[in-house]
């Protein structure tokens, strides 16, 4: 049954890197242009009628941004990861709040969070989770959270910081100097 | 008693717009001196010690901890404590752990709408140095930059025994007449309100929320 | 010579018939030298024909004996003879008048045709032969030469419809003329006379089969010319389709010609007086249903026309019938000439207006002075004072009662409440603008003789109340005041209203002053009161036409109403203040549709009044009010009648749809008067009738328990549909409703201490619910706004408003130490006392739930969160607020000595209900419970004011901040807007879920399938009227048959 | 005269006085009862004096406008209204208030006045939730007053009254006399109707502090609430002597009182321990159905009963 499935969206949409994940999850990878009309075509015909989540991963090595869109199966119980990736230069992504309603507040966060445009969804550019943010989108990696943090926030004078290990051998044997043998 | 630094007598109430400006009050807060008479001053510290109404607004997880504090094994309400739904009718505000930016502005207008004499114990790590999310992106790392601070309770998280400790103390300071935070709020009126803009961005509210 | 010729001929009544054929034979010899003098010429003969008719008429009225014309000199029977009597001389008189004034009309038309002029004195003359003329040939005669006349007039139009509705005609009238010929016949065979008095002088001789036949022809011919039901689609393809100055003259002086004929003849039909009743009634009924569904305003004239023929017919047989010819000229008479003016006013109308729905009428929408003429012509034809058909329709129902014919009067009420529905249904329409609407173009000029006939129906109207009144001119009072005021109706808004108040101040003391008892207290409330809340009246600047007049007379017939020693004049009184309190609804906003709702209603209720006077008049054989008591067996009916008709007048459950549209409507400040005031007359009228009649024997104690019930479910009803409104004034409406309810309630209880409730409840409420419709008032002035929810807040800029309205609402409430209290305290020591104790708890709830529509009025409107548009809005003026602040101090003297308001009303009831109220000191007693309200006033006060020291006190140490009105505790968020921070809409929501089931529109539903259903019916009564002439025919014929059947024809 | 109207006055705060005390320590009362039944000790007996106190000391407050500021005032004067109109010792001259100005009636219309008052100043604070608030208490208000009133109508045709003082007069002389006993199911019906009165869950909708912050007062705060709360206990006193003069007997001295308001207390503590909150439309339909069914039994038992 999933077989044949996979077999033809290999076939129709030229998906690759299938790969089966206990339990009962799928992941595959499309191209970007393939994707939407994968999505919509899992949605219409292959009974994927429900929008898990859409998540994202930097992959600032390979310079891309990965989006997982998670789909899932009443009659069979499926879940299949759509994984699409687009480049982080250029981040940009169809819209599929028309498969869901719901998706445009996916996107939202991934605007906010990671910067990635969606043309056309609704509300796209207000603020979702941080208010009045004026700076890099946090979740990317080349933002530096702890340097934004001592700028912003500050930094509390005397407060050290502690390898846990170190410090609780020195709480624990203060009398062998730390040596916990 | 020190004046206020400013000169102005209104707030300017800059975040909002004409028409908000009409809707909300721009007077901008005054200490309160306290009685003229040291004993009565004395008799309504031991009042305000003895009745400590807690504003049921839990800011983070620390707040998981106020909870066991009404049960049968602590039970806070034999010193006079209780808890209370509106920030009007609250006298203390315990800020339960870490303070993101998004919950700092509530926290600065439920605060503000409490009335005088009031005062806030900071729970755990996090108000006083950031804890363990010293270099996140949206939690303040130093809470007293903000709001004026009568009490640190330490600890991730501290215990209810520990909370409890910290009321006790608190009484003991309010019955001493050193917990004037309300006072020391309005007075450094203008600087804790420019850090409090400093992380706060979207700023449409009030300068003070009356 | 000439001046013989003049005083023996011409000036004798035969002169109508010698100046109208000799100017017919004049009018084409003229024509041919100049138009216009022919047509001077037809004017002079019209115009002598009217003065010969008024002058011999005159003669008759000065004590002259009847004039008898012998022709030829020789006495019948051998020649034929004229006759010009009281009745002869009246009729002719009016159909002169008309066709002088209908040929004035028409004088546009009568220039393109010379013929028409012939034929048109030709028509007129026949008329009058009709009238006068005792030979039973001659009067075909007459009949023909008018119907040959008549469809030659209508078919000087040449248009196909009109053709064919003329063709209908002859075809319709040659039958009819058939069947007159053959009886005529007969009867010359059975008596071997012409003569109508030689027959009747033989009458022994007209029997058997013969004269059976012969008097069945005679009456199916005479009646079929007056259209009756079903046979009658003939007619009105004629009204409908014929000019208007035709028609007018087909319908009121064709119908009349005939109509006299039926009268002369009568003495030969009086086997069949049972069947011309029928006739006449189920023609006046039907057709006035049928009419119900006509959108065609001509057509709609037309079954006017048919329906007050067949009423004129009906009120002949009865008379007859009852034997009591002697009421004649005031029955029959009057609803003739209130028949012929208006109907003829109204046809030149439609001319004028020359629109054929009557939803186009709306052309006439914003011009008061043809609404004005539209109005007196549509009131006179519903009956409405002080026109003459109001007086002939009192007297003939009277005297159906007398006579027992209770039947007759029900179709006559019911009749004329359906002809009401749709005349004023078209008003309604003419009422209200349309974008799409042209002006009209009719010239002033031409309007005179619809002013004419409008003016002469005043007139008639008087001279019928002089007939049967003697304290006429206190009656016409109010009339007489409103048309001074109406003729200054240009002065500038605020001189009107003075002048207005000034007359009414002067004119209501006048009549009122000198009363006593409960008269005098309500002469306090309804004048006293109407005067205060009209000075609020001022605050508007706008013109305001027709408004004052219509207060005045409102005001006044308010005291007239009080002064009425008879039935007559308490109805009189009642009608009016019906009718003008409805043209002042109309003058509202929207209040065009509602107001015909309250038209109706009221008259509804009107109509069950006048049953309930005539039955207590048969009963008792006197009109005085006093002598309702005497009516013995028939009191309970008398009783509920009555009661039926005040009580729908006060908006009680299930007939109180009317309430919230008219209250809601209206204009602003005059709801305060309709609500405070004007409810308070069917308040006064129940009490009038429970004193009468209610308390004289046991007879009045069911109905009184019944009365009871439906006080109180209207209480409670009214409070909870109240608590559901989102309109202001709507919410206003229904707490009227239900506190008039108690009201009803204490009435019921017929008890001392009952009325005591009820009158103190009545003052209470009069004084709360006119602050709170001119606080109202205020408010929708500032705002714009009806609805609660878009307002708020307004306290702030309305603090006296506010203040107002907040008194008032704790009077209104019941809480102490406030006017409601007493009010709520008395109702219940009353229904406890009595054993009433369901509707004690029933009265308890009630009070409760008022308190939920209360709370939400000040809520919504004046706390809360203000709408930033209402931020700059200004106190109401000061004109409003002033009889705010003087009835709160008539609320806050009351409320510290209740002694002062509950002594004149005790001592006012005690005539009627022994009893008095015990007071011990400031303090009342009743068997159950005591109250000293002085005391309550200063324990009140005193804890009021201690925490109010008090924290007065703590504020001194307090830094108080005055806070913005977003400055709230909004679970840590800050308020939006303050639409969405206002907590109004749909406010009791909850309650609706809970008890919203009770309040479903059940009463609305119900009367608008009553509504669904007429017209069902209409319309199925339509089928016979299909417009083909045959069928038509065959209906004439089979009518006969009918009449044959049904008079024992078989059995011959 | 004057002299008169001082000493009545004066007697009057003497009643005042304890009634609040009273009203005050049975709540402190209750509270440790409950706290005791949850294994807590509770708060002192003195917690609701000093919270009353200290909402007086506090510092600052804000303003919404006069209402506002009068509502307070309104809501206790009419607490201290309807104690005044209330008898509370029978036989006591000194502890007959001004019962005399008014009878049974007068206090059952005088407890709208602070109602009403506090809804005035609760609205003029533009807080939705103290709209909302009203709203439902307001609603729930006409239902229980159905029960209540065929109580009290019942208990009229009984004693053929609406004097309070002849009420309990009536009821003298041992047990067997109360009302409670001579007519239990009016009684029933008040205790049902009672219930929603004092606003104890299930029945305390209107407040609901998690969902509506505490509702009405919501943004009543420092001065003005302690007027609320000194309110709240003497008025939730004075519902008590009413109902005890109305059912049980009355009481002829202050022990007798205090016993016998603490019991009529209890009934309502441990509905509220043992039953969940009600939506307004839920207790809406509960008074309409059994409460009320009752209280009509009620005035058909007592017609069957008492009138010949």
């Amino acid at each position: 049954m999933m077989s044949e499935l996979l077999d033809r969206l290999v076939r129709d949409f030229g998906v690759t890197d299938i790969t089966e994940r206990p339990p009962a999850i799928t992941t595959l990878k499309v191209s970007k242009e393939n994707g939407e009309r994968l999505i919509r075509e899992l949605r219409d015909r292959e009974g994927f009628t429900h929008l898990n989540f859409i998540a994202c991963t930097d992959w600032i090595e390979d310079g891309i941004f990965r989006l997982i869109y998670m789909l899932h199966n009443y009659d069979s119980k499926q879940n299949l990861g759509v994984h699409i990736d687009i480049k982080r230069d250029h981040a940009e992504m169809t819209s599929i709040h028309t498969l869901w309603a719901q998706a445009w507040t996916y996107q939202r966060e991934l605007r906010e969070m990671y910067g990635i445009h969606f043309p056309g969804s609704p509300r796209l550019e207000e603020d979702f989770c941080l208010e009045g943010w004026d700076a890099m989108p946090p979740m990317r990696r080349d933002f530096d959270t702890a340097k934004y943090s001592a700028e912003r926030f500050g930094h509390r004078e005397g407060r050290v910081s502690l390898v846990p290990r170190d410090h609780m051998k020195v709480q624990l044997y203060p009398n062998r100097g730390g040596d916990e043998s | 008693m020190k004046k206020t630094p400013s000169t102005l007598s209104t707030l300017e109430n800059a975040g909002l717009s004409a028409e908000d400006q009409l809707l909300f009050s721009n007077a901008r807060p005054r200490p309160y001196e306290p009685y003229p008479i040291k004993a009565i001053e004395d008799f309504a510290n031991w009042a305000r010690a003895n009745s400590l109404w807690i504003l049921a607004f839990g800011t983070g997880c620390c707040s998981i901890e106020l909870r066991p504090l009404m049960t049968a094994r602590f039970d806070a309400s034999r010193f006079g404590v209780a808890g209370r739904p509106t920030p009007r009718q609250s006298s203390v505000f315990i800020i339960g752990g870490y303070v993101s930016v998004k919950t700092l502005k509530r926290i600065v207008r439920s605060y503000e709408q409490m009335q005088g004499p009031k005062f806030i114990i900071a729970l755990g790590s996090c108000p006083a140095n950031g804890g363990m999310y010293f270099d996140s992106y949206n939690t303040i790392n130093q809470f007293d930059l903000y709001l004026p601070v009568d009490l640190y309770v330490t600890g991730c998280m501290p215990r209810p025994e520990a909370l409890l400790g910290a009321i006790l103390e608190l009484q003991d300071d309010i019955k001493a007449g050193k917990c004037d935070g309300a006072n020391r709020y309005i007075e450094h009126f203008d600087e804790y309100k420019a850090n409090q803009k400093k992380v706060i961005k979207d700023w449409n509210m009030p300068d003070y929320n009356w | 010579m000439v001046e013989g010729f003049i005083t023996q001929v011409l000036l004798q009544p035969l002169g109508i018939y010698v100046v109208a054929l000799g100017a017919g034979f004049l009018v084409p010899l003229f024509d041919r030298a100049h138009r216009s003098s022919a047509i001077l010429l037809f004017f002079l003969a019209l115009a002598g024909m009217v003065a010969i008719a008024g002058i011999n008429l005159l003669a008759i009225l000065n004590g002259a004996a009847p004039i008898q014309i012998e022709t030829a000199g020789i006495a019948p029977p051998f020649a034929i003879n004229l006759r010009f009597g009281l009745y002869e001389g009246g009729f002719v008189l009016a159909v002169n008048s008309i066709a002088l004034l209908g040929a004035l009309h028409w004088l546009p038309s009568l220039r393109q045709h010379a013929s028409a002029l012939l034929l048109y004195l030709i028509m007129v003359m026949g008329i009058n032969g009709m009238v006068m003329t005792r030979d039973l040939f001659n009067l075909f005669i007459f009949i023909e030469i008018t119907s040959i006349a008549t469809y030659a007039l209508i078919g000087m139009e040449r248009t196909g419809s009109v053709l064919a509705a003329g063709f209908k005609y002859i075809i319709a009238t040659s039958v009819a003329s058939a069947f007159f010929l053959l009886g005529t016949i007969f009867l010359y065979y059975l008596t071997g006379t012409l003569n109508i008095d030689g027959m009747v002088a033989q009458r022994e001789l007209i029997s058997g089969p013969i004269g059976f036949i012969a008097t069945l022809f005679l009456l199916t011919s005479l009646l079929i010319e007056l259209k009756p039901y079903p046979a009658n689609g003939w007619g009105l393809d004629v009204y409908e389709t014929a000019p208007g100055g035709i028609a007018a003259l087909i319908s009121v002086g064709v119908s009349a010609g005939v109509f006299f004929a039926l009268l002369k003849t009568l003495p030969l039909l009086d086997n069949y007086l049972s069947s011309i009743a029928v006739v006449g009634g189920a023609t006046f009924l039907l057709s006035n249903l049928i009419g119900l569904k006509q959108d065609n305003a001509r057509r709609l004239l037309g079954y006017s026309s048919i329906g007050q023929m067949g009423l004129l017919t009906l009120a002949l047989a009865a008379t007859v019938q009852l034997g009591i010819e002697a009421q004649l000229p005031l029955v029959a008479g009057g609803l003739f000439i209130n028949h012929l003016l208006a109907k003829a006013g109204l046809f030149w109308l439609a001319d004028l207006v020359n629109r054929n729905s009557t939803r186009d009428w709306s052309v006439l929408a914003g011009r008061p002075g043809r609404l004005l003429l539209f109005g007196i012509l549509l009131s006179a034809l519903v009956g409405l004072p002080p026109f003459p058909g109001f007086w002939a329709k009192w007297v003939l129902v009277t005297e159906l009662a007398a006579g027992g014919l209770y039947p007759w009067i029900t179709v006559v009420l019911l009749g004329s409440l359906l002809e009401a529905a749709y005349l004023f249904r078209w008003f309604t329409q003419a009422l209200q603008t349309r974008e799409s609407d042209t002006p009209d173009t009719i010239r002033l000029e031409s309007l005179l003789p619809v002013a004419l006939a409008a003016l002469l129906l005043f007139a008639t109207g008087y001279g019928m109340a002089v007939q049967l009144e003697s304290d006429t001119l206190i009656m016409f009072l109010p009339l007489l005041a409103g048309t001074a005021l109406w003729l200054l109706d240009g002065l500038p808004g605020l001189l009107k209203s003075l002048l207005m108040l000034v007359v009414v101040a002067a004119g209501g003391a006048w009549l009122t002053l000198d009363l006593e008892g409960l008269n005098r207290i309500f002469g306090f409330i309804l004048v006293g009161g109407g005067v205060l809340l009209s000075l609020a009246t001022q605050y508007r600047s706008d013109v305001r036409k027709g408004f004052y007049p219509l207060l005045g007379i409102l005001l006044l017939s308010l005291a007239t109403l009080l002064r009425a020693h008879t039935s007559l004049e308490f109805f009189f009184s009642w009608e009016l203040m019906t009718l003008s309190s409805y043209l002042l609804v109309t003058l509202g906003r929207g209040g065009a549709k509602p107001a015909l709702t309250y038209l109706l209603f009221s008259l509804a209720a009107a109509y069950f009044i006048l049953a309930g006077f005539a039955l207590a008049y048969a009963a008792s054989g006197s009109l005085e009010l006093a002598a309702l008591g005497d009516t013995g067996s028939s009191m309970g009916l008398v009783f509920s009648l009555l009661a039926a008709g005040f009580v729908i007048k006060t908006g009680g459950l299930g007939v109180h749809i009317w309430v919230p549209g008219t209250y809601g409507e209206a204009d602003d400040d005059f709801t305060a008067v309709l609500s405070a005031v004007v409810s308070k007359a069917a308040i006064f009228g129940l009490l009038l009738v429970a004193a009468q009649l209610g308390i004289r024997s046991d007879i009045g104690l069911d109905p009184a328990y019944v009365l009871g019930w439906i006080g109180m479910l209207t209480a409670t009803f009214g409070a909870l549909m109240a608590v559901f409104q989102e309109d202001i004034k709507k919410l206003l409406a229904y707490s009227s409703m239900g506190q008039l309810g108690y009201i009803v309630t204490g009435i019921a209880l017929m008890s001392h201490l009952g009325w005591v409730a009820a009158l103190y409840l009545t003052v209470n409420h009069f004084l709360f619910k006119g602050i709170l419709f001119l606080a109202v008032a205020g408010v929708v002035l500032r705002t714009s706004e009806r609805l609660m929810y878009k307002m708020g807040g307004l306290i702030k800029n309305m603090p006296f408003t506010f203040v107002a309205t907040m008194i008032a609402i704790i009077a209104m409430s019941g809480v102490p130490p406030l006017t409601g209290f007493g009010g709520k305290w008395l109702l219940f020591n009353a229904m406890m006392e009595k054993g009433w104790y369901w509707l004690a708890a029933l009265a308890f709830f009630s009070s409760a739930v008022a308190f939920l529509y209360m709370y939400r009025l000040l809520h919504t409107v004046f706390l809360g969160q203000r709408k930033l548009e209402h931020a700059q809005l200004r106190e109401a003026p000061a004109i409003l607020l002033v009889p705010q602040f003087l009835l709160i101090g008539i609320i806050m003297v009351f409320s510290a000595y209740p002694k002062l308001l509950l002594e004149p009303l005790s001592s006012a009831i005690s005539p009627w209900l022994a009893g008095n109220l015990v007071w011990d000191g400031l303090s009342l007693h009743t068997h159950l419970g005591y109250w000293n309200a002085p005391m309550i006033m200063g324990v009140v006060a005193g804890v009021w004011m201690i925490p109010l020291l008090f924290l007065l006190l703590m504020s001194l140490t307090l830094k108080i901040q005055k806070v913005g009105q977003f400055n709230i505790v909004f679970a840590a968020e800050r308020p939006h807007r303050p639409e969405d921070t206002h907590f109004a809409y749909n406010f009791f929501a909850h309650y609706d879920r809970a008890l919203g089931f009770l309040v479903k529109p059940r009463a609305t539903a119900f009367w608008n399938s009553i509504v669904e259903w007429s017209h069902t019916l209409a319309a199925s009564l339509r089928i016979f009227y299909n417009g083909n002439g045959q069928t038509y025919a065959l209906f004439i014929v089979m009518y006969l048959v009918v009449l044959f059947l049904v008079n024992g024809g078989l059995q011959l | 005269m004057i002299a008169e109207w001082f000493g009545r006055a004066g007697n009057f705060s003497l009643t005042l006085l304890i009634v609040t005390v009273y009203g005050l320590l049975v709540g402190a009362f209750i509270e440790r009862t409950i706290a005791k039944v949850q294994g807590r000790i509770g708060i002192p007996y003195r917690q609701p004096f000093i919270n009353i106190l200290k909402t007086l000391v506090k510092r600052t407050a804000v303003s919404h406008g006069i209402m506002f500021y009068l509502g307070p005032v309104f809501r206790i004067a009419g607490g201290i209204g309807t104690l005044a109109f209330i008898p509370v010792i029978y036989g006591s001259e000194t502890f007959a208030n001004f019962s005399y100005a008014g009878d049974l009636f007068l206090v059952i219309y005088f407890m709208f006045f602070g109602q009403l008052g506090m809804a005035l100043g609760a609205g003029e604070s533009g807080h939705p939730y103290s709209a909302i608030g009203i709203a439902r208490g307001l609603s729930q208000m006409t239902a229980y007053e159905v029960p209540f009133a065929l109580a009290v109508i019942s208990i009229v045709i009984q004693y053929d009254t609406l004097s309070i003082t002849e009420i309990v007069a009536a009821q003298q002389g041992g047990w067997q006399h109360w009302t409670l006993f001579t007519n239990w199911v009016a009684t029933l019906a008040a205790m049902l109707a009672f219930l929603g009165m004092t606003g104890y869950s299930p029945f305390d909708i209107f407040l609901a502090p998690q969902e509506i912050p505490i509702g009405p007062p919501t943004e009543f705060h420092s001065a003005y609430l302690s007027l609320l709360q000194t309110n709240r206990a003497l008025f939730g006193a004075t519902k008590l002597v009413l109902f005890m003069n109305l059912f049980f007997g009355g009481a002829t001295g202050w022990i007798e009182l205090m016993i016998k308001t603490l019991a009529i207390y209890m009934v309502a503590v441990v509905v509220g321990v043992a039953f969940p909150r009600f939506r307004v439309d839920q207790s809406i339909r509960f008074f309409f159905k059994i409460p009320t069914l009752i209280g009509i039994i009620s005035i058909i038992y007592v017609q069957m009963m008492f009138t010949s």
